[in-house]
This record gives C-alpha cells, structure tokens and sequence, in this order.
C-alpha cells in the first residue's frame, strides 16, 4: 500500500472513530473530543517540533500549557478594581529593581578583577538586593491579595473579553511559553553537557508552583473562573430567539442545537490554528531551514564545522516548540473557560503527550497531529472500553462478590495501563510511529 | 536517520541515558553449538560474508587463516573491513554465510563469551580498555572466564610490560596510549589464549613503543601462540609476518606470504605507499 | 596567516598537545605529518574549534580567534575536513553539498513562510553549483544517494566536496587520502592544486603519504608527542633526525622471523 | 418524559487522580441511595435508579467535560459530581450549564463556586469553606487558643479554609504564627514541619485531608513533638485517622459539617461492611443523590429543567425530617403532596445560592475515636 | 545563648529528618543510577517499580500479621520485606524479557529505552493500583520510637525535644548496610567487576567472556532488591500510597544528578544534597536565633528565607547550578 494512500486511511478511521462517538453516543461528545483532539495535535506539534526535528527531549510540556493558562487569563480577565493601585505597582517596581539589581552585578562581575573582593561585594549586593525585593514586593502582593480574597484578591488582566479578541489570549500564551523556553534552553543547552530534559522537568514544577502559590498574580489554587470567550455563551444563544427559530429550522431543541454550535465554533477557530501552525511547520521543513535542521540532527559536529550554529538553531527550535505548546494551553484554558493551576499534573499534559507523538510518528507533522487525535480519543473512551470489558469479564461471577466489585472499581484505572500498551506495541512493531517520517 | 527506527533523532541529553561504552556488536546468541569439523588451519574464517546488523554486507566471500606457530598479517585501505573480518572471527557479528573454524571444530554458531572460553583472545582496534577501572582490574577482567589461580599469568604479564606494574593501580583511561594498547595486549593475554587476534595494536603508538611491541608480540608468537593482525604498518608488519592477506572493499584482494606480499609491485604501489 | 601560539589541549592528565607553535603563511599548502597520536587531529579541533585550549592563543589575520566556536570561524573563511567521514548520513549527497553554504536565506524562518520566490532562485542556483561539484568529484551519478550508504573513499570527496562549495580562505584537511584509491588521490591532489592556484584558497593538509605531501605541500611540519618537531621542506624534514626516530623509523630490532 | 420507567444519575468524580481514594466509598454512597429508591419502588412509576459513574480524573478538566458530555448523550437525568472544586467548575460552564444539567456536588467547597453565574443548575451538599472558617475560628476561641499554626493542603478548598480560619480567628483576636501550605501525595514533610515547629502556636490547625498530606504532617508534627494538639476542620475528620495515628491525637478537636450522629449513624448501619460511611464527602454523596430523587419526586418529572426548581423545597424546612434509610418514606410523603424537610447523613440544609448552610458537628478525640460532643 | 537546645531544635526538624528521607532518596537514587550505569538509560519507571516492591511487601506484611507473626519492637514488614525483594524481582526480570530485551538487541539508543520505560510507567502503574488500588496502606506496626521528643524532655531536662524514629533508626541502618554491600559487591566480586566492566565498554566485556544477558539480569535483580528496601522504608516512615512514588521521581532522578549520573556514590551525595536542600533553604530559624541570640535580638519574623511552597524549586536551582560548575555531577559521573 502506498503511503499517501496509508496516511489518509489512517486518518479516515480516526475520524470514523469520532463520527461514530458521534453517531452512538452524542454529537456534544463527538465534538468535544474533536476540539481536545484539535488541542492536543497542536501540542504533540509543538513537541514533534522539538524531538522529532531536533531530538529535544521536553518533559516540561506541562509547565508551557500552564503559561498559556496563565496568558489567557492576563488577557482576558478584567483588571481588578483597585489592586494596581494598592500593590501592583509595588510588585512591578520590585520585579524591575530585581532586574536592576541582576544588571548591576553581572556588571559589576563583568568591571571588576576576579578575586575575593569581587565575590564580596557581589553577594552583598545579592544579598542587600534581595532584602529590598522583598521589601518591596511583599507588601504589594498583601494588598493586592488583601482585596476580596474569596472572588478576586489578584491584579486582573488586560480585559480583552470581546468576541474574537479574545483569541488574542492565543499567541500571548505561545510569547509567556516562548519567554521561558528561552530562558530554560539559554541555561540548560548552553551548559557543557546537556541536560535539557531534568531541566524542563523540574522547571515545569516550578512554573506549576509559582502558578498555585503567587495568588496576587492568578488567583493560585483559588482557581480563576468565568473567563472570557471567543464563542457566545449557550445560554445567550438559547435566549435569542432568531438563534431558537433558526435551529428548530433544523428541527433541533434549542439546547442541543447551541452546544453544538458553540462546539462547532470552537472546532472552526482552532482548526484554523492547527491549519496555520501545520502549514508553518511543514514549509519550514520543506525548506533549506528544516535542511539544516536535518543535517543538525544527524551530526551535529559537522554541521557546526559548516558554519550551523547548532545552540542557536537548538534554541530556536525549542523556544517555538514551547511556543506552540502555550498556543494550545491557552487555547485549552479558553475551552475550559478557567484557569485551574491544580490540575496541571505531568502524567496528563506532559507524558500522554508524548505518547502522541511517539505513536503518530515522530518527525513527520502529520503523525502528531494523528497522534494527538488517536491517543485524546483513547485517552477519553478507554474507560467506558474498560469498563465494558470489565463487565464482561466478570459477567459470570456472581454479584456481590468482591473480586466482581474490585475488578469493576479498577477500570478507571485501565486507561493509564492501555496508553502505556499502545505506546509500548508502536514501539515495537511500529517503531517510527503510525505515520513515519519519510 | 529514517533508516535506524530505533535512533536517538541527534539527542545528546546526558539526563536521558549515556551511548558512550554502548556496544556495536551484534554477536553470535548464546547457546549454539560447535560441531566437529577436522583439518584445515588452527583458526580460519572461511568465505565470510556479512555486515552489522541488518546493514549492508561489508565482507564479500571474505576468509583469513592463522596456523599454529604463525603470524598472519591483514592489510588494507580504511575501511576495507579489516577490523569487521576480525570480528566476525570472533562471533562479534552474525555471519550470513560462511565458517569460523578453530582446531578441528566448527565454531560458528558460537557465541563470543564461548569463544573465548574455547581459547580465543582477541584486542580490538578502539577502546580496547576498561578506562575506568585500574590496570589490574583490567588484567582481572582478560581472567574472567578463568577459575583457577591468576596470578601467575598476572605476573608474566607484568614481567613483559614491566610499566604496568608500576601501574597496577591506576585507572587504565589515564595512561598514555602505547601504555593503553600494552594494557590491552595483557588483558588478551590473560585469558592464556589459544590464538590471540590483534587488531593494529600499534595504532596511535610511538614508533618507539611500537618496535617494543611488536618485539613483544614476535616474542608472544615464539611461546606457540599463533596471532592473526591487523596492521596499518604494512611494511613492518609484513617483515614478520607468515602470512598476508590484503583486503579491499571487503574481499581478498591478494594472499601470500609477507615476503611476497611485500616483493608484488602491485601490491607495493597501492598499499605501501610504493 | 594562521599563528598558533604555544598552544596546550590536555584530556584529563593526557597532553594531546603539548605547546604547539607553528605558523601557517597565506596561499601555502602546508603539510602536516607525525606519527599517530601526536596530536595533529587534536591541533586542528583546537584551531578549528571544536576543542577549547587548555591554553594559548590561535590567531587568523591578525585576530584572535582563540575559543571561537566552529560556525563563527566558517564564516570567516575557515573549514575543515574530517579524518573519520561526518557525512550528513541521513541526507542525499546533494542536499550534504547544499547545506553548506552560509547566509542562505532559506535558513531564516520567516523567509520560509513569506520569501518562497526568493528562496527558489537560490536553490536553483545551489542545486546547479552542487552538481558541478559532484560531477568534479566524479560522483555524479550518486547526488541523489543516501550519504550514509556510499563508501567511506567517496565519504571523503563528499568531505573536499563541501569545502568546495564556498570560497574558503583557509581548508584544513585532516587525512583526505585516508582510505581513497590512488588514482582519485591524484585526482584530489590536482582539485587541491587548482582550489590553492586558481581561488587562492590555503591548505593545511594532514597526509601519511609521503607522495602525496611531496607533490602537494611545500612546508611540512611534523609533530610528535604534541610538539612540533621540525618543520621546513619535505626533504629537510625527511633528513631530520628526530623526525626518522620518531615518525619515519628506523625499523624493527628483531628482524627474525618467528616461525623461520 | 416524567414518567420514565429508568432513571440515570451521573456520578462524576475522580476515581483516579490524588482523591482516588475517597471517591470509591463516594460513589457507594450515592449508589446506596439509588438502590435504596430503586427497591423501594416508590420513584415516579416505581422507576429504576441507575447510576453512571465517570472519572474526571479530579484535575483534569478536559478529561472531566468529556466525561460529562458523554454521560449527558447517555441520557442522565442528574449529574452527582464533581469532586475537587478545579473540575467541578469546569463542568459547571462548559457542560452543566449549556445543557440545563442539575448538578449537586458532594464535595466541591471552594467559596467561589458560590457566586459563579450557575442559572440555578448548581447545588452543593458540602457547605462553603467560608462558613467553617467562622465556626473553627469559634470553638478555638471558646477553647481558649490565642495562637495557631496553620498548614493547608495547597489547592482550592485547602487554601479557601485556610483563608477563612485565618482571618476569622483574627477577627476573634487570636495569633495566626505561620500559614504553610503543603503538597497532597509528596514525599516529604520535615521542610514544613521545621517551618511550622519553628513559628510555633497553641495548637497546628491542619487543613488537608486526612488520608493525604494531612496525615502526613500530623504524624510528622507527632514524630518530632512540634505540636500534640491538632485543629481538625473537616477535611480531617474520619475513623482512618485515630485509627492511623493512635493515642497521640487523642485530645484534638475539630468540627465537620453534619448535623447529630443520627444521620450519619443510619448511614453507617445501612453500609455495614460495604464501605466506609464515614470517608469524607461520602454522607454528601449520599445526600446528593436522595436529593435528586426527592426533587424528582416533587416535580414528579425527571427533566432537570422541572425538578431543579424543587431541589430547595425538599432541602428545607418545612417539612417531616428525613434520614438516611428513610427515603422510601419520603417519596410517599412526597406523591401524596406533602413536605419534608431532607436532613440525610450530612444534616443538609441548603442555603443561598444552594450549598449546604452547614451545621457543623463538634468533634473531639477520645480514645482514639473520634466523639461528637456537640454542635454548631 | 543556649547552644545545646538551639543544636537539638535543629537536630529535630532538620538533621534526623534530612537524614532519614536524604537515605531514602539515596537508595532510590542509588537504583536510577546503576540502571543508567549499566544500562545506560535514565529510567522513568523507577518510581513505580518502588511502588510494586513496596506493595508485595505490604501484602505480605498483612498475611503475616494476620497470622500472627510479628518482630516484636520491629515492624513486620522487615520480616516481609525478602518476599517483596522476590516479586519485584519477578516483575523486572519479566519485564526485562518481555520489554527491554528486544530493544537491546536492536541497539536502540538510550532515549528510546527511555521513552519504553515511560510505557513501562504507565502499565506497573495499572498494575499496582489494580491489585492493591489507590488509597493509602498502613502496615507499621512494632515500637513506633527509639526516643520520642517527650522521654528525651524527661530525660535531659532540656526544653527542645528530640524524637528518633524506629523507622529512621531503620532507614538509616539499612540504607548503611544496603550501600556497603552494594560497594562490597561492585569493587570487590567478580560479578561486580564483570557490571563495571561492562558499563565502561560492552563490546570489550562481550571479548573478555562476559555474558552480556548476565550482567543486566544481575543489575536487575540489585534495582530490584534496591528499588524494594527505599520503597518499603520510604512506606513505613511515611506512608505507602501509590501515586506518591510516582512524585518521588523528581527528586530521585534530581539526587542520581547532582551526584553523578552512573556514580554510586554521586547517587547518595546526591540524596542527601537534595534532602537537606529541602529542609533547610526553607527552615525557618526563629526557634533556632530565639536560642542563639540574646533576648532582646531574638528575631519577631520567622527568618525564613523561602517559603516552603518552594522547597523543589531550591533543590532543583542546586541541581542547576551544580551542573554549570561540574558537568558531571558533584562526582565524576557518565558524561564527559
Ligand atoms: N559498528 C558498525 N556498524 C555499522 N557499520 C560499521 C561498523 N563498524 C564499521 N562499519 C563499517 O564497516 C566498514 C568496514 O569497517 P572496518 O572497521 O572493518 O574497516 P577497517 O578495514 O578496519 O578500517 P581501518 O583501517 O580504518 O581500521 C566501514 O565502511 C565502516 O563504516
Ligand atoms: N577527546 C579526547 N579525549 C581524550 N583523549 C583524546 C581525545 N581526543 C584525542 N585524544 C588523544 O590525544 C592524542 C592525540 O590524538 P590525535 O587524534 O590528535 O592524533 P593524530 O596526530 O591526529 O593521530 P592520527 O595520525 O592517528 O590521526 C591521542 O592519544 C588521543 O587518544
Ligand atoms: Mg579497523
Ligand atoms: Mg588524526
């Protein structure tokens, strides 16, 4: 069989997959898992970025989406009343004398002769900076937390809440994502070895982290609701009569007819994301870019004996991929329509990831993307999968008995087991992915 | 690198995992078994073909021999696959056709481990050395497959590279080059081979140091030991040798005795620089 | 001009190199032998980059380039080749020459998404120079080939082939003739002798054959144990003592055959 | 469609994820209820109570709308869920809501939920953390404590309680030394206990769970002898944790909300050795479901839209008092048009925007047990 | 000044707990490191491996229990924990079979055996939860203190408690005894030597007569044994649950760095580094000052440098810069 011809087939039977849900269950799921699968390809895109052209192994994915969380709601939450007057300014102007103070020492390491002096005077500087950081910055965050802690007690966005601007939230999570893919791969690809992985790893933690604790910034644990959102709200379209008659036009209920259409919306606008960011990738690939990119990959030595600044390129790379991974993360906190810093966990925004590039097929843009469908759409149906299978195991046993109960408690917990079986057979048998590169 | 499925797509993160001392061999599987198969040389790889792997082939139909109380010598260009005839001497590599024979018995389907249980010693071109581990250590390991008492070869090693055993107990990856390949010459010499293939032991050696080995071998050689070699010091090597083979692209190209090898002009003019 | 200034590259407790000082003057082709080992290959890693000196300086025109990572100095005008192939294995022979050149601008993202016309006159014009260079390598015929899969002599004309495709200044060839027929060795040495007459393009040269570097280079320079020797040419330094002891050799003390 | 011969009730919690292990006894809870209607055969036209049960993986909102989409094309009539505060609001807007979904959380208490815009679809049986708050900063003061350390476990409902106690036992005029929050399911715990034992207090008041990080700092406070009183909101409150940390908590005291040991007594007898009745939330589940079913009953339809609105009434006062086992006795009350008043296990009385107004059980540690000794 | 109670306040809350979770995180670390070592991958699945370990033993523990059988002060689960060592070692040495082996066949580069073990995560994590689910397991039981902070107020009449644990006692004693055997085994046998041989250079060990297949089937079974004792202990001073082991992997694999990927003793440096980090970039010093300082200096503040939301954070800043200074670790590691 012919690639081309292998590839659409594969795609087909994802979409059947989908239009079956669709068919058997309802139309909402088969959309939402239609918009998730939309979400997903465009990380496992951003991640096929990295590994798949660069060998860049990101186990910090988490960390980026949650920075896309973090835009969509700097972008699209109202400003709080009151709180940059009563703190803001005062976390700002701490956070501009930290920088400050980090230019004056890296200047002062840069003026000075290296000896005991110099480190002296460098640590009393650290040190003195750091007390007035903190002088500054702490009494700022208690008043900005200090306002209405139970509703707001955070300094609020920009307040871009209408329509299509919204979606404004979508590249400025990809430039929050790009920023600390920067500053991660500046540190980690420039020490001698590399050590990309641990680094990404530990700083998605600490993004996390800063994300759950910093409230003054988004609220932390108390989680930000009610966002702002491209698509109308069902509830305004099935109070607008023109919407009402329209959809018994098509002889639909008025509920049923608006969460689709708001899904259908969604489904529109980030199809049109995916579409752009796939057309970037494949002509940068197609290109005497992703032809250096290749040559990189294959020898890197040579390459930088050919005048390829492999670091240069290797952070390139990773600071898009990062990027396109905080597109989708806050195109997923709009979906979500909040911001919930504890649900970011690495199995599920990091790990199942992976598992869709590995299984799409690394390296080629059309395999993530594929995997990012297959693997969201698993990752959703394995359960009611397990717990038919469940139930059809323990059919013959009788009821009450407890190996009955407990095999049927435990299907929730097949669907980790089943993505770790698909990954590891595509790995076996299938090694470069559902879709290779060619 | 669309061909090798299982690649690492360039990734050098030392987080992850670490290739460095990760082995290229695709050895014989454990547990065949050798068959009687009398006459012939002591040691003879016979029409091997085969490459790495599911690679390409990179010996064509190729054989080299060793008889007891001979030194053979194998020359030729880089890449010539010299290095990947010794291997497949050894069972490092699956053969697609072709026999390894080792006094009277067919050892092909044996595994290298068993191989040198049968008394095959064998120092490889590159990293011949554990570096980490101290001379003696190294010396050890050449024991491994012993149960009896090492200590005396150990001594007769040291008695033939006397500066090892000023050394005994620093890491082998420290010393100097011509110090590392007596180190591997030991280490092979450790097991009390039977046959002991070297593979261009004075590589990377001053010339100093490489008359001094190959005075050693010439002198491992008059124990009995027969040793099949490699060599890039053609000339020097085919002045003691019994036997040459010069390989190209795989294949033998010419076979003779040293001194033929070195009389041919064809011979003279593409492989010993006229 | 290329200094080299008491230079000093150690690994671990090893001297590779162990206060090299040499001089290259511009349009020569220098040759550079000793034995294996001493330290030629780790002298063109510290000069081209690759490995950063334990110490002293490396200068190129006047400048010091000492530390400079390997892309900066290519577009300088320095390149290098590789004693072991580092063909970009994965890539056809054409796309390993097209690579090559710098500043294409192609390389820029934002031209692969909005300069499409721009970036097809280029590679056009690449396309055509890539060919040529293949076919003056006599390997014409495998620019559409996997790199990987052509044989380690034709590897090394991939290797000359890509110095080819930019105008170098200066061309460090670490071991051209390793492996590759004598009569494409000529061939390669006439290539050398053109590039160097015709481009002005200066050559240092790591060769063990002793023909091929007295036909090509005039200084030789001949390291051992990380020092440089001697230098001068190739019949100065063929009669210099300490070069025979250490490089050229005097032969072997037992002379005896073993089995005889 | 009132007359349905089957009734479904979704039960959307985290049955993997970091409270995985309270949602089994949750969902038990919730289904002993339905089983306990469905027998009684007095729903409607002696309708079937069926329960789905669906993960929302407790953080995981993408996972949890899915879910909650696919239970609502199953054809639910009520949604039991969601468990943590995170995902609960997640489903709220993106699912409940668009679809005219009632919804009835047994356990998302963050103070937040109460004023998101929920067109009336949402209710919750666990009360407000704002609400506890005030009654902890209460019994500490009537205690006599003027100063209080306080670890909370680090998302929504920890950090909302810990807020509340906080500034509640301000208001009383107490010392709050030090407010620490800790990570549920980590490793270690001796970075905060050396914080909290170092700013020192009366007592440590531990908003967490009990069979999370909670109990890993009690037995870390415990283990070094940083504190030996503890300050149980009721997160905290269960049989496991006498029992896992023995003698030495004897003398803690805390509050959960409940209302009298009959409601959750009753529970307890009708669980027997199934599950454990007194794992939190798992009274609420039990409660969320019988609320369902009771306002299904008076509005004698299963369509949210019609039963959503008497979801209060059945809550409330007036009305006969019903407990747990005494559902069957509700309906009929109920069908022949009369009032009750659903106390159940958790002492419900919804308030407001329709969350539990919380009367709070007093409880102290006696004899490694935990002994109700009054309310509030 | 009161230098004794301000030592033993610090002992209390920093020194025996760092100590105690620093030989937890060791032998963990300990495990990574000889995975990478010798098998040359950084391996994802360690944590969950722990986890099965820990659960056999705790199965274990409650048969025993149940019938009776007990240590006396000491808990049960010692008693158990040789038949726990046996099933873990059951399930790598199949999962070896079933998985890993046909990787190492293909030569597949390290990352790949990375990205297997991530699937190999993911299935032991099914498997645990599917036998023994997820909820917190308690199988301590024995004397629960070698001297709580109340006999030790009693009994030295000084204001500041210190409590020891019999489980730290045991941690610690183990975890002693557990690294000197490994050392033992690894410098001074000959199967040790053939590990090292083989880490250092396969090919060369295959040509000394080292039987590759051997050699990992032994790492194996040390990880296993290895991955057991941290689980176990981890278990008992704490407590066993499985999704916590899954979160113990961070710190674990920040230990095998700091100290030196494939060095063992990097790996148990490194543990305590990462522990200690832990706890005392974030303590807070007041009770420590409030002893050291004269009355009127005593600090009102907590003198807390960082809150301990960041505790991970701090050690992960060490890992970083400890890399920028010593590539390979604090010990001289794999890289180069
Ligand atoms: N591990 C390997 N895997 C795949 N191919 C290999 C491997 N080792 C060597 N080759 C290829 O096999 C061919 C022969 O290599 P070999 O090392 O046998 O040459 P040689 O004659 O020993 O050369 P030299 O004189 O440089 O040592 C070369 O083309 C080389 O690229
Ligand atoms: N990265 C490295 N680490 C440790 N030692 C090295 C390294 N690179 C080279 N060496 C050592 O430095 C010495 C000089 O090596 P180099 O490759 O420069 O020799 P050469 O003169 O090019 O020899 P040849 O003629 O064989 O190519 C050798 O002994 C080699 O083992
Ligand atoms: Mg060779
Ligand atoms: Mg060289």
């Amino acid at each position: 069989m012919n690639s081309a011809v292998k590839n659409t087939l594969l795609f087909a039977v994802v979409g059947l997959m989908i239009l079956y849900t669709g068919f058997a269950q309802s139309w909402n799921t088969a959309l939402l898992i239609l918009n998730m699968g939309l979400i997903s390809a465009i990380m496992a895109l951003g991640v096929n970025l990295q590994w798949g052209f660069a060998g860049l192994f990101n186990v910090g994915i988490m960390g980026f989406v949650a920075l896309g969380g973090l835009a969509a709601v700097l972008t699209g939450m109202p400003p709080t009343p009151g709180a940059w007057s009563a703190g803001g300014w005062n976390i700002l102007a701490a956070f501009v004398f930290a920088l400050l103070t980090v230019v004056a020492v890296v200047m002062v390491r840069g003026r000075m002769r290296a000896g005991w002096a110099r480190s002296v005077v460098i640590i009393l500087m650290m040190i003195a900076g750091f007390f007035i950081y903190r002088a500054l910055f702490d009494p700022g965050v208690e008043a900005v937390e200090a306002i209405n802690p139970a509703l707001t007690g955070f300094l609020g966005g920009l307040g871009i809440e209408r329509g299509i601007w919204v979606a404004l939230a979508w590249p400025v999570g990809g430039l929050f994502a790009a920023a600390a893919a920067w500053v991660i791969g500046k540190t980690a690809l420039g020490l001698r070895s590399d050590y990309l992985a641990i680094a990404t790893l530990g700083i998605a933690e600490i993004i996390i982290a800063v994300l759950k604790n910093e409230d003054w910034l988004a609220r932390g644990v108390k989680n930000v609701v009610g966002l702002p959102r491209p698509a109308p709200f069902e509830i305004d379209l099935q109070n607008d009569p023109g919407f009402v008659e329209s959809a018994a036009g098509y002889g639909m209920d008025p509920v049923t007819a608006s969460t689709l259409y708001v899904k259908l919306a969604y489904a529109g606008l980030f199809t049109v994301v995916l579409v752009i960011l796939l057309v970037m990738a494949q002509r940068a690939l197609h290109s005497p870019w992703g032809r250096m990119m290749r040559a990189i990959r294959d020898n890197e030595v040579a390459a930088e004996a050919m005048g390829k600044d492999v670091t240069a390129r290797h952070l390139q790379i990773f600071v898009l991929g990062s990027a396109v991974c905080g597109i989708a993360g806050a195109m997923m906190t709009t979906l979500d329509g909040q911001l919930t810093p504890g649900t970011y966990q690495p199995l599920r925004f990091t790990f199942l990831v992976w598992v869709m590039v590995i299984v799409g097929g690394s390296g080629n843009n059309f395999g993530a993307v594929l995997g990012g469908f297959l693997i969201w759409f698993l990752w959703v149906q394995v359960e009611p999968m397990g717990l038919w299978l469940m139930e059809l195991i323990t059919s013959g046993m009788a009821d009450g008995s407890p190996l009955k109960a407990h095999l049927i408690e435990s299907a929730a917990h097949m669907r980790l087991f089943t993505m770790g079986v698909v990954l590891l057979l595509v790995l076996r048998f299938s090694p470069r992915g559902l879709i290779p590169e060619r | 690198m669309s061909d090798k499925p299982y690649d690492d797509r360039g990734n050098k993160d030392l987080s992850l995992g670490n290739a460095r001392g990760m082995g290229t061999a695709h050895p014989v599987r454990q547990g065949g078994r050798s068959r009687p198969s009398p006459g012939g040389p002591f040691l003879i790889g016979e029409n091997m073909t085969g490459g790495y792997g599911a690679g390409p082939d990179i010996l064509h139909d190729c054989t080299i021999a060793v008889d007891r109380g001979e030194i053979a010598v194998i020359v030729g260009p880089n890449g010539a696959g010299k290095s990947t005839g010794m291997k497949a001497v050894f069972g490092m590599l699956n053969l697609r056709k072709g026999h390894v024979k080792l006094d009277g018995e067919d050892i092909t389907d044996l595994s290298p481990q068993a191989r040198v249980a049968r008394g095959m010693g064998f120092v490889p071109q590159t990293s011949n050395i554990f570096t980490s581990m101290t001379v003696e250590e190294n010396l050890e390991m050449g024991a491994f497959i012993r149960t009896d008492d090492i200590r005396p070869t150990m001594e007769q090693i040291y008695d033939l590279f006397p500066i090892l055993r000023e050394k005994r107990n620093q890491a082998a990856g420290e010393l100097s080059g011509g110090q590392r390949q007596q180190v591997a010459v030991g280490r092979a010499l450790m097991t009390r081979p039977k046959v002991l293939m070297l593979d261009e032991p004075t590589a990377g050696v001053s010339p100093i140091v490489m008359d001094e080995l190959f005075d050693r071998i010439i002198e491992v050689a008059r124990t009995g030991i027969p040793i099949l070699m490699v060599e890039q010091n053609a000339r020097q090597a085919l002045e003691i040798a019994d036997k040459g083979y010069v390989l190209v692209q795989g294949r033998n190209a010419y076979t003779g005795t040293g001194k033929e090898l070195l009389a041919d002009p064809d011979v003279r003019k593409s492989f010993l620089g006229g | 001009m290329i200094v080299v200034d008491d230079i000093h590259k150690h690994f671990g407790g090893f001297h590779a190199v162990d206060g090299a000082s040499l001089e290259i003057r511009q349009g020569t082709i220098t040759g550079l032998i000793g034995p294996n080992g001493a330290g030629k290959t780790t002298l063109f890693n510290v000069i081209a980059g690759v490995h950063e000196p334990t110490s002293g300086r490396v200068m190129m025109d006047g400048e010091d380039i000492t530390g400079l990572p390997p892309h900066a100095l290519f577009h300088k005008g320095l390149l290098r080749t590789f004693q072991i192939a580092h063909e970009f294995s994965s890539m056809t022979c054409r796309e390993n020459l097209m690579m090559v050149p710098g500043k294409q601008s192609g390389e820029t993202l934002w031209n692969t998404w909005f300069g499409r016309k721009r970036i097809a006159d280029e590679e056009r014009a690449l396309r055509a120079k890539a060919d040529e260079v293949l076919e003056f390598l006599t390997v014409g015929h495998l620019a559409d080939h996997k790199a990987g899969q052509i044989s380690g002599g034709q590897k090394k004309l991939l290797e000359l082939g890509r110095t080819m495709m930019v105008d170098a200044k200066i061309v460090f060839l670490d071991e051209v003739g390793a492996g590759v027929n004598r009569t494409l060795l000529n061939t390669i040495g006439d290539a050398i002798i053109r590039l160097n007459q015709e481009r002005g393009y200066t050559f240092v040269v790591i060769e063990h054959d002793m023909d091929f570097i007295g036909r090509l280079c005039d200084p030789v320079i001949c390291m051992a144990e990380g020092k440089v020797l001697a230098q001068g040419t190739l019949d100065e330094i063929k009669a210099n003592e300490q070069v025979i002891e250490a490089y050229l050799g005097t032969g072997l003390k037992n002379k005896d055959k073993v089995g005889a | 469609d009132g007359h349905a011969k089957e009734v479904k009730l979704g039960i959307l919690i985290g049955f993997t994820g970091p409270i995985e292990s309270l949602t089994g006894p949750m969902a038990a809870g919730a289904e002993l209820a339905m089983t306990e209607v469905t027998e009684s055969g007095k729903l409607l036209d002696a309708a079937t109570v069926t329960p789905m049960r669906a993960d929302t993986g407790c953080i995981d909102n993408g996972l949890s709308t899915s879910n909650a989409e696919r239970l609502i094309a199953d054809g639910i009539n009520g949604l039991i869920g969601g468990d943590c505060s995170g995902v609960t609001g997640a489903i709220l807007q993106n699912v409940a809501i668009p679809n005219g979904m009632v919804m009835i959380s047994p356990s998302a208490t963050s103070p937040g939920l109460s004023t998101v815009e929920d067109n009336d679809l949402f209710f919750r049986t666990a009360p407000s953390d704002a609400r506890e708050g005030q009654v902890m900063a209460e019994i500490l003061q009537e205690r006599g404590v003027e100063s209080i350390a306080l670890t909370y476990t680090n998302n929504d409902y920890g950090k909302g309680l810990a807020d509340a106690i906080e500034s509640n036992f301000k208001a009383v005029g107490g010392e709050v030394t030090i407010v620490a929050a800790h990570e549920d399911g980590k490793a270690d715990y001796s970075a905060e206990m050396g914080a909290l034992a170092s700013a020192g207090g009366d007592l440590l008041v531990v908003a967490g769970y009990l069979d999370q990080g909670g109990l890993g700092i009690i037995n870390a406070a415990l283990d070094t002898g940083a504190f030996d009183t503890f300050g149980l909101p009721g997160g905290m409150i269960g049989d496991s944790l006498p029992t896992n940390v023995g003698s030495a908590l004897n003398g803690s005291y805390g509050q959960i909300a409940g209302s009298g040991g009959e409601g959750i007594e009753k529970l307890k007898e009708m669980a027997g050795d199934a599950f454990d009745a007194t794992s939190p939330y798992t009274p609420e589940s039990y409660d969320a479901a019988a609320l369902f079913m009771l306002a299904m009953q008076a509005a004698d339809s299963t369509d949210p839209a019609e039963y959503g609105k008497h979801i209060l009434d059945v809550a409330n006062a007036p009305g006969e008092k019903i407990y747990p086992g005494e559902l069957a006795k509700a309906l009929d009350i109920i069908r022949e048009g009369g009032d009750v008043d659903y106390v159940g296990a958790s002492a419900v009385e919804l308030i407001g925007p329709g969350e539990s107004a919380g009367t709070y059980r007093m409880i102290e540690v006696q004899d490694e047990k935990n002994v109700t000794i009054g309310f509030k | 000044m009161d230098f004794l109670n301000a030592f033993i306040a610090l002992s209390n809350f920093v020194l025996v707990p760092a100590i105690a979770y620093g030989s937890q995180l060791a032998l963990g670390a300990l495990g990574v490191t000889l995975i990478y070592g010798i098998l040359r991958f950084s391996n994802f699945a360690h944590g969950d491996t722990m986890a099965f370990g820990a659960m056999v033993t705790v199965l274990f523990t409650w048969l025993f229990q149940s019938w009776g059988i007990s240590l006396g002060p000491l808990p049960t689960a010692l008693l158990a924990l040789p038949l726990g060592i046996a099933g873990c070692m059951l399930l790598l040495l199949a999962t070896d079979r079933v998985v890993y082996r046909f990787y190492r066949a293909q030569k597949a580069k390290p990352v790949i055996l990375v990205i297997v073990s991530l699937g190999v995560t993911f299935i032991m994590n099914g498997i645990v939860r599917f036998i023994i689910g997820p909820d917190d397991q308690r199988f301590l039981d024995g004397e629960r203190f070698i001297v709580s902070a109340r006999t030790f107020k009693e009994m030295t009449g000084l204001e500041e408690g210190l409590a020891i644990k019999t489980t730290q006692g045991i941690t610690l004693i183990t975890a002693v005894i557990v690294v000197a055997l490994l050392f033992w085994f690894l410098n001074r046998t000959r199967t040790g030597k053939s590990m090292r041989a083989y880490s250092d250079n396969e090919d060369l060990a295959l040509l000394s007569g080292i039987n590759p297949e051997r050699v990992v089937m032994i790492t194996w079974l040390i990880v296993a044994a290895l991955a057991t004792i941290a689980g176990v202990l981890y278990g008992l001073d704490k407590s066993f649950k499985p999704f916590t082991y899954f979160q113990l992997l961070l710190p674990i694999f920040a230990s095998a760095i700091v100290g030196g990927l494939g060095n063992p003793i990097g790996a148990i440096a490194g543990g305590f580094v990462i522990a200690f980090s832990e706890v005392t970039v974030t303590y807070a010093w007041k009770k420590v000052l409030g002893y050291l300082m004269p009355e009127s200096l005593e600090p009102d503040g907590l003198v807390q440098l960082l809150s301990t939301d960041y505790k991970l954070a701090v050690s992960f800043l060490i890992l970083l810069i400890v890399l920028l200074f010593k590539p390979t670790g604090l010990f001289r590691g794999k890289a180069v």
